[in-house]
């Protein structure tokens, strides 16, 4: 269009009131990063064996997988999604691995039929929610059981062991010193993802579908396609996992990963991702799985049982999402 | 109302095909001593069910209904260990089910956190909390007395008590359900919220008695439940929410609040309930179990989508005459 | 704090026969004195808990891990980390894949287990019959080899006809339902074998709430507290089990001799277990502890207070 | 005077409102008189909705009286605000869908019967009772989802009258509702205005509120700017209290060069919506598209924008002939849709301003599909600049701002992606007087610089200031078509409503 002035032109108005740095330092990663710097020097305190980069780089398996998978949800359930087999897609990629490892295939292989069954399952899972419309958190309840369901008719009380010494790589093998095979995937997947959701057009995208999925239609988004493609991403990041967790046991059984799924969902909501779709951001997930590795690892020196970890972490979710909500309510009074 | 009916005529067909194919393998399977016995076993299910459709309803879930049914089994059994009498023990169960719900309730009224994060989080701390009452030890059915076990499978009428207590309460919901502005405003806040506080009622309020409601049926549920299987421990029920849910859903209930019916919460319960009793049964691999209930839940997914598809508006005249 | 620490690993927290174990694991650390055992394991029985809390332990460099296996081969490069950290391995009860650890207790040995299950069925059934097994998860060490080991010697009681094996994942609901399932999909069934403590439970109430107490034959490995009660109502005329306090104790003592280091885990050798004698490593390096204790209504009030 | 000897039942005094950001209500007064209808004037954005909900209890004031009868109280709920004897139809329909007209009617203060529970059949013929008195014509038992929009309205107006009330509120309340329907309202307050309720009665549209209204209150920016009788003032008074200005015109319709064809749609039939649609749209054109309410003339143009398939028929842009499958094709054909349902369908609420009016253009502001901010806020800036948008900041969620100015942005968002053809579903409904004129004025503009427009509408002096050209519909068929000297109110709504089909009437 031509720059013909149409109505009286309007008055200026700013584009920001409040600076991104002021804005920064007032949101819920500032907060996160807080807790996480409050629970490394608590650990630090408590245990002698907290401080050694050994022990630091052990503990980092206790979120590394978990983690990985939590990005790809965190972009799922910005758009306003959820897929909750993404445990049951560990159990069946690893089966799948298994399976060609017992027809006596490489390393090569294993991994791509391992990235291979991830992408399936979340294609699965995609084309029931972005092309039927079906609702994801009752349709991914469903494939939950048919994933790992696969796996017990498959494997029924076996197991696959013998993985070639060089898959062993992925879950146990380091790169430098005492950074990890899994730390480094973890990392490049958190820039990875971060780029893409904050600094890219298709993250921008995810978020109004988050916002607004009926808008974002009537905006000229492809919703649909959208959506598919985030669930494919679900499955991917499950496939990398299920590798890094097979080649970790050096073993699968179908029991494998069980429960990953609502760990992987606490990461996510606990680094501050709306489970109402539409806000938070992959620096939260980060700094999120790095406090429930800090506090699970600093429970364990101390020989706390799981189960008590579990009220610890299930508390910390509750009580850092209601503390500054309990705040600006006492203030208000 | 027809879209309502065909919904769940379609559920109570697939009940029936399912018995019959069940039947056609093995025929004692329906026998009414044995169909007595699968609602019998599938009355944790009803009740859960049941008390989950409140509170998805109203837009909530909870995760923590198997959680809270496992502490307060457990607190049954520990209180039947001390010698308190079973009548007592029951409204303890209730009442402390209650308050579990209620803490869940609270956190979502008043501060507004999703039911997801809060019932996530609770889930995990009620099951704790089981571990720290007890050190994780399991109470046994050699700990229990006769009474406190006796309850529930004692005959009345040809029906265990159990699937009694569970056809009461059946019939209890429907009435709460449709002729109560407790069980209206359930509807209502998850038809629509904003709506709602413009009539008058409190979404918070309203999602605060779901809660409440769920967890006082899990409570009685968590007795019945260690009565029934004679032990309790920390882990008793583990997973059982999903399956809560998935009978839900099954069972027709909108996973976003406002519709469904009791017949359906039902019937979805039923629905899973003989599928777990059968395939032991029929003698399936049990490996095949997971992978078939998976696949049930799906296609009855797909089932309720179908039914409930939003068809175009009706404009045209020809149009509507042809409906 | 020079004290020696062997972590005793088990399944998971919580479970009587472990907590039992635990009692003679104390036992032998006050027994051999300076020795503080750590008494942990995950809260649910999978290899991922397992691994957990060994990379804790690892991680406060104890000097002995005793575990008790969720799964045989998961828990093996983990394992093997720890070795390589110094810390002395051994298995017991439910074991690991040998590269995994120096060497592995047997509560008792698995042909003797597979045979006693198989021989208590039978020993009720004067005349024959349908029997069924109960299993735990599918994916149990022990359960499937004491399953396989009766399958072996089943021959040896024509009688018997094993007719199938189903699993309750030692979840005492699934159990029941499963035990359920087996009584009708065969009616003429005169027993059902379980060898685990909380499948024989399970199965004895699913046997007596079905009103078959008398008809069918509930017996297995179980704890004799828990059992009690069934053997009275004679929903179970017998069952076995070793008794787990010997087998805590005996782990504890053969880590500490290998933590040591008077003691080489080596097929042939010999390691002492304090009271209960000495046990001789096979070429697999696995070593069993006793034979399995017979438990019906004649003794059992007098162990039904002790575990 | 007579004033003096009045005693207003509800007077509001000193009542102050502010959301994050915002001042709603600063200091507002207002006083309603029984067997009067009171209107509320004023922009979009003014605040009248917001006292709707202070005195309905959907709202707490942060400061000020509400005194009923002389006597101070206080709304904490809206069932408080019932049980005062205040009830309103609110702007929003705030309705079930899942519930049958009759638990619709009542949900809330449903009758009882024994034990307490729910009597359904009294509540279905009180529900019939209400519908009758309106006029309405509809079984209390259909569920709501089963009806149109403008039935849901007559249903919200079933439920204000269930309480039984002193003061009705009644904000936008024709807005969705046809001819007939709109005269029988106006029957209704003057029953009720008999019956000596107090009414407060809230309108864009001058013409009913000079048939209906007895005095008049003006809210400007959230403030009370003065009140008085409508006897004795003029609308051109009336808007210069409203805006702070005059506002010369609303129909700044200037004359079209109309060019060559830019949409040509052929014969697009729809199983249960509409049929046989055929037209074709130049150049420089504003095509008016006018019908009753519920005509199924969204239907169409969601189709045209890809929201739909046609189950037959073809369509052109410019030369090529294209099938248009989603909107993202639509976008791609550069065709746009601004729709009538804004809050769900229009802006992306939760996003900024910014953010929203770049969506579809985001493949301008990029580089290689990264984001690049500066470019974004160069397009936000001048879009919005243009429209006159009144917001505090770019950055600045778009729910935060009032309806007329959420418009803005929808406009703004797809004037930025250049289209050929620009579809305005009710393009200023709920819209006040003076961005009417600036919406009005702008789409003068663009047709002038080639832009071909489609503006669907229902208020016919709209239709008829601004198109070219008017396409009826009816029934989801194309009723009749009128150009030039045909245009006439008389010619639109009788083919509107189907008396004496002439021209294209008789398609089917
Ligand atoms: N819930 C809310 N949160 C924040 N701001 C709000 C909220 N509700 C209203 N506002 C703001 O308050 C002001 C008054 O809004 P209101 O809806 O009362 O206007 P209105 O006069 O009804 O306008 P319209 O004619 O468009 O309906 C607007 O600036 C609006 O953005
Ligand atoms: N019963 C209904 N249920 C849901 N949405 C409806 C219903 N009736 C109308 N709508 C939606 O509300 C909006 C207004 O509908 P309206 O009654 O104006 O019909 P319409 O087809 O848009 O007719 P027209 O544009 O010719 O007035 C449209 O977006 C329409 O899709
Ligand atoms: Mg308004
Ligand atoms: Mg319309």
């Amino acid at each position: 269009m031509t720059d013909a002035t149409v109505t009286p032109t309007g008055r200026q108005i700013p584009d920001r009131l409040v600076s991104p740095l002021a804005r920064a330092l007032k949101s819920w990663e500032m907060l996160l990063l807080i807790v996480a710097a409050a629970i490394f020097i608590a650990n630090s305190l408590a245990s002698p064996y907290f401080l050694d980069p050994w022990n630091l780089s052990d503990a980092t398996f206790n979120f590394t997988e978990k983690a990985m998978i939590a990005f790809a949800m965190a972009m799922l359930i910005v758009a306003g999604e959820i897929d909750l087999s993404v445990g049951s897609a560990i159990a069946l990629c690893s089966t799948v691995m298994g399976l060609a490892m017992a027809a006596g295939a490489g390393t090569p292989v294993l991994v791509l039929l391992g990235l291979g069954t991830g992408l399936a399952c979340g294609a699965f899972n995609g084309l029931l929610v972005a092309r039927f419309g079906l609702p994801s958190i009752v349709v991914t309840i469903g494939t939950m059981s048919l994933f790992r369901g696969i796996s017990y008719i498959v494997l029924g009380d076996s197991a696959f062991t013998g993985y070639p010494a060089s898959f062993a790589w992925f879950g146990q093998g380091y790169v430098f010193w005492v950074i990890t095979v899994e730390l480094v995937i973890f990392a490049i997947a958190a820039v990875i993802f971060g780029i893409v959701l904050h600094r890219t057009n298709f993250g921008r995208m995810v978020y109004a579908i988050g916002n607004n999925a009926t808008a974002a239609r009537f905006s000229g988004i492809r919703v649909e396609r959208v959506k598919f493609i985030l669930f494919l991403l679900t499955g991917l990041m499950s496939g990398i996992a299920a590798i890094c967790l097979t080649s970790r046991l050096g073993s699968t059984r179908p029991s494998i990963a069980t429960g990953f799924e609502l760990e992987v969902v606490t990461i996510v909501v606990l680094g501050g991702i709306s489970i109402l779709g539409g806000s938070g951001s992959i620096p939260g997930v980060v700094i999120a799985a790095l406090v429930m590795g800090l506090v699970t690892f600093g429970l364990g020196l101390l020989n706390v049982p799981g189960i008590v970890m579990s009220i610890i972490v299930g508390g910390l979710l509750i009580g850092v999402i209601a503390l500054p909500r309990l705040w600006t309510m006492i203030r208000r009074r | 109302m027809s879209l309502l009916k065909s919904r769940e005529a379609i559920l109570a067909l697939a009940i029936v095909a399912l018995l019959a194919v069940i039947a056609s393998r093995f025929p004692a399977f329906i026998t009414p001593r044995n169909l007595a016995g699968v609602l019998t076993d599938t009355s944790p299910l009803i009740l859960l069910a049941l008390g989950q459709m409140a509170v998805i309803l109203t837009k909530c879930i909870d995760l923590s209904v198997a959680a809270n049914l496992a502490l307060c089994g457990m607190i049954a059994a520990l209180m039947d260990g001390m010698g308190v009498p079973l009548p007592l023990i029951l409204l303890a169960v209730i009442a402390l089910g209650a308050g579990l719900g209620a803490v869940n309730g609270l956190l979502v009224w008043r501060l507004g956190i999703p039911s997801i994060v809060v019932t996530l989080g609770t889930m995990t701390i009620y099951r704790g909390a089981i571990f720290l009452l007890t050190g994780g030890a399991w109470i046994n059915a050699h700990q229990m007395s006769d009474a406190f076990k006796a309850f529930p499978r004692t005959v009345v009428a040809g029906l265990p008590v159990m699937a009694w207590i569970a056809i009461a309460i059946v019939a209890g919901f429907a009435l709460l359900m449709l002729r109560t502005p407790l069980g209206r405003a359930f509807y209502a806040v998850g038809g629509n919220p904003h709506a709602a506080v413009y009539t008058g009622i409190s979404v918070g309020r309203t999602q605060f008695a779901a809660f409440v409601l769920a967890g006082a049926l899990a409570g009685l549920t968590g007795y019945l439940w260690v009565a029934r299987y004679a032990v309790a421990y920390v882990d008793i029920a583990g997973g059982f929410e999903l399956d809560v849910v998935a009978a839900c859903v099954i069972g027709g209930i909108a996973i976003a609040g406002g519709a469904g019916s009791v017949v359906g919460a039902v019937m979805g319960a039923l629905f899973l309930g003989i599928i777990k009793n059968a395939l032991p049964v029929v003698g399936i691999s049990p490996f095949w179990q997971m992978a078939i209930s998976g696949s049930a839940i799906l296609i009855a997914i797909a089932f309720n989508a179908r039914a409930n598809r939003e068809a175009g508006r009706i404009i045209l005249k020809q149009a509507e005459h042809r409906t | 704090q020079d004290d020696m620490r062997i972590a005793l690993v088990v399944k998971a927290l919580g479970i009587g026969f472990f907590e039992a174990a635990n009692k003679g694991a104390q036992e032998a650390a006050a027994e051999l004195g300076g020795v503080e055992v750590i008494y942990t394991g995950p809260t649910d029985t999978t290899a991922e808990g397992q691994i957990e809390v060994i990379n804790s332990l690892i991680a406060q460099r104890v000097d002995a891990i005793a575990v008790s296996a969720n799964d045989t081969d998961a828990l093996v490069p983990t394992l093997k980390k720890a070795m390589d950290r110094g810390i002395t391995v051994i298995s017991w009860d439910s074991g690991v894949a040998p590269e995994g650890r120096l060497m592995q207790l047997n509560p008792s040995s698995s042909p003797l287990i597979g045979n006693m299950i198989i021989k208590l069925a039978a020993d009720n059934l004067p005349e024959g019959g349908e029997v069924a097994v109960l299993s735990a998860t599918t994916t149990s060490t022990n359960q499937n080899t004491w399953i396989e080991e009766m399958n072996k010697v089943a021959g040896n009681y024509p009688n018997v006809k094993v007719v199938g094996t189903v699993y309750g994942d030692d979840l005492a609901d699934k159990s029941y339902r499963e035990a359920q399932g087996l009584m009708q999909t065969y009616p003429d069934l005169k027993a059902i074998i379980a060898p685990t403590s909380v499948g024989i439970v399970a199965a004895a109430q699913a046997v007596t709430d079905a009103g078959k107490v008398g008809q069918v034959n509930v017996t297995g490995l179980g704890l004799p507290s828990e059992m009690a009660g069934h053997v009275k109502s004679g929903a179970s005329k017998s069952f076995a089990i070793w008794n787990p306090i010997d087998l805590g104790y005996s782990a504890t003592m053969i880590a500490y001799h290998l933590a040591k280091g008077d003691a080489k885990a080596e097929p042939g050798a010999t390691i002492s277990i304090g009271r209960m004698g000495e046990v001789t490593l096979d070429d697999n390096t696995e070593a069993a502890m006793a034979d399995p204790f017979v438990y019906d209504a004649s003794n059992i009030d007098a162990f039904s207070s002790i575990f | 005077m007579l004033a003096e000897t009045e005693r207003p039942v509800l007077s509001l005094r000193g009542i102050v409102k502010t959301f994050p950001g915002v001042r709603a209500l600063d200091g507002v007064q207002m006083d309603l008189f029984p067997g009067q209808v009171t209107a509320l004037i004023g922009e979009n954005g003014a605040g009248k909705s917001t006292i709707v909900k202070v005195l309905t209890g959907i709202y707490q004031p942060d400061e000020g009286q509400i005194t009923v009868d002389g006597a101070e109280t206080q709304f904490p709920t809206a069932q408080a605000a019932g049980d005062a004897g205040v009830t309103a139809i609110h702007q929003e329909t705030v309705l079930f869908d899942e519930m049958t007209v009759a638990e619709n009617i009542f949900i809330g203060h449903a009758p009882r019967g024994r034990f307490g529970l729910i009597d359904r059949k009294a509540m279905q013929d009180r529900a019939r009772e209400i519908l009758a008195s309106i006029g309405a014509d509809l079984n209390p038992a259909t569920r709501l989802r089963d009806l149109g929009i403008a039935s849901k309205h007559l249903v919200a107006i079933a439920r204000a009258l269930s309480i039984d009330a002193r003061v009705v509120i009644m904000d936008e309340p024709t807005a969705a509702l046809s001819h007939k329907e709109i005269a029988e309202l106006y029957e209704l307050v003057e029953k009720l205005k008999h019956q000596g309720k107090a009414i407060l009665f809230i309108s864009h549209k001058f013409d009913e509120i000079f048939r209906i209204a007895d005095r008049w209150t003006v809210f400007r920016d959230g403030q009370f700017v003065g009140e008085g009788r409508m006897a004795g003032t003029s609308e051109s008074e009336l808007v210069k209290l409203m805006v702070g200005r005059a506002v010369d015109q609303i129909y700044p319709k200037r004359p079209a060069r109309i060019g060559k064809p830019a949409l040509t749609v052929a014969g697009y039939c729809h199983p249960t919506e509409f049929d046989e649609i055929t037209f074709t749209l130049h150049e420089g054109e504003i095509l008016g598209f006018y019908g009753l309410v519920g005509a199924g003339r969204s239907e169409v143009m969601q189709a045209l924008f890809g929201i739909t398939q046609p189950s037959k028929g073809a369509c052109r842009i410019g030369e090529d002939v294209r099938v248009i499958r989603s909107t993202a094709q639509a976008v791609e054909a550069g065709i746009v849709y601004v729709p009538e349902d804004r809050g769900r369908q229009g802006v992306v609420k939760g996003l900024p301003i910014f953010q929203n009016v770049t969506l579809p253009s985001l493949r301008q502001t990029s580089r290689n599909g990264f984001l690049r901010l500066a470019e974004e806020f160069a397009l936000a800036r001048e879009y919005t600049q243009r429209l006159d948008l009144r917001a505090a900041s770019l950055d600045q969620d778009v729910g935060l701002l009032s309806g007329g100015n959420q418009q803005k942005v929808v406009i703004a968002k797809w004037l930025a992606t250049r289209p050929r053809v620009i579809i305005l579903d009710e393009p200023t409904k709920g819209i006040d007087i003076g961005s009417k004129a600036a919406v009005h004025d702008f789409m003068s503009e663009l047709a002038a610089q080639g832009l071909a427009v489609i503006m669907v509408s229902s208020e016919i002096p709209e239709v008829l200031g601004m198109s070219d050209r008017v396409i009826v519909m009816r029934e989801g068929r194309i009723a009749a078509e009128f150009e030039g000297e045909a245009m006439t109110p008389e010619n639109l709504v009788r083919a509107a409503v189907g008396i004496g089909a002439q021209e294209r009437g008789e398609a089917a």
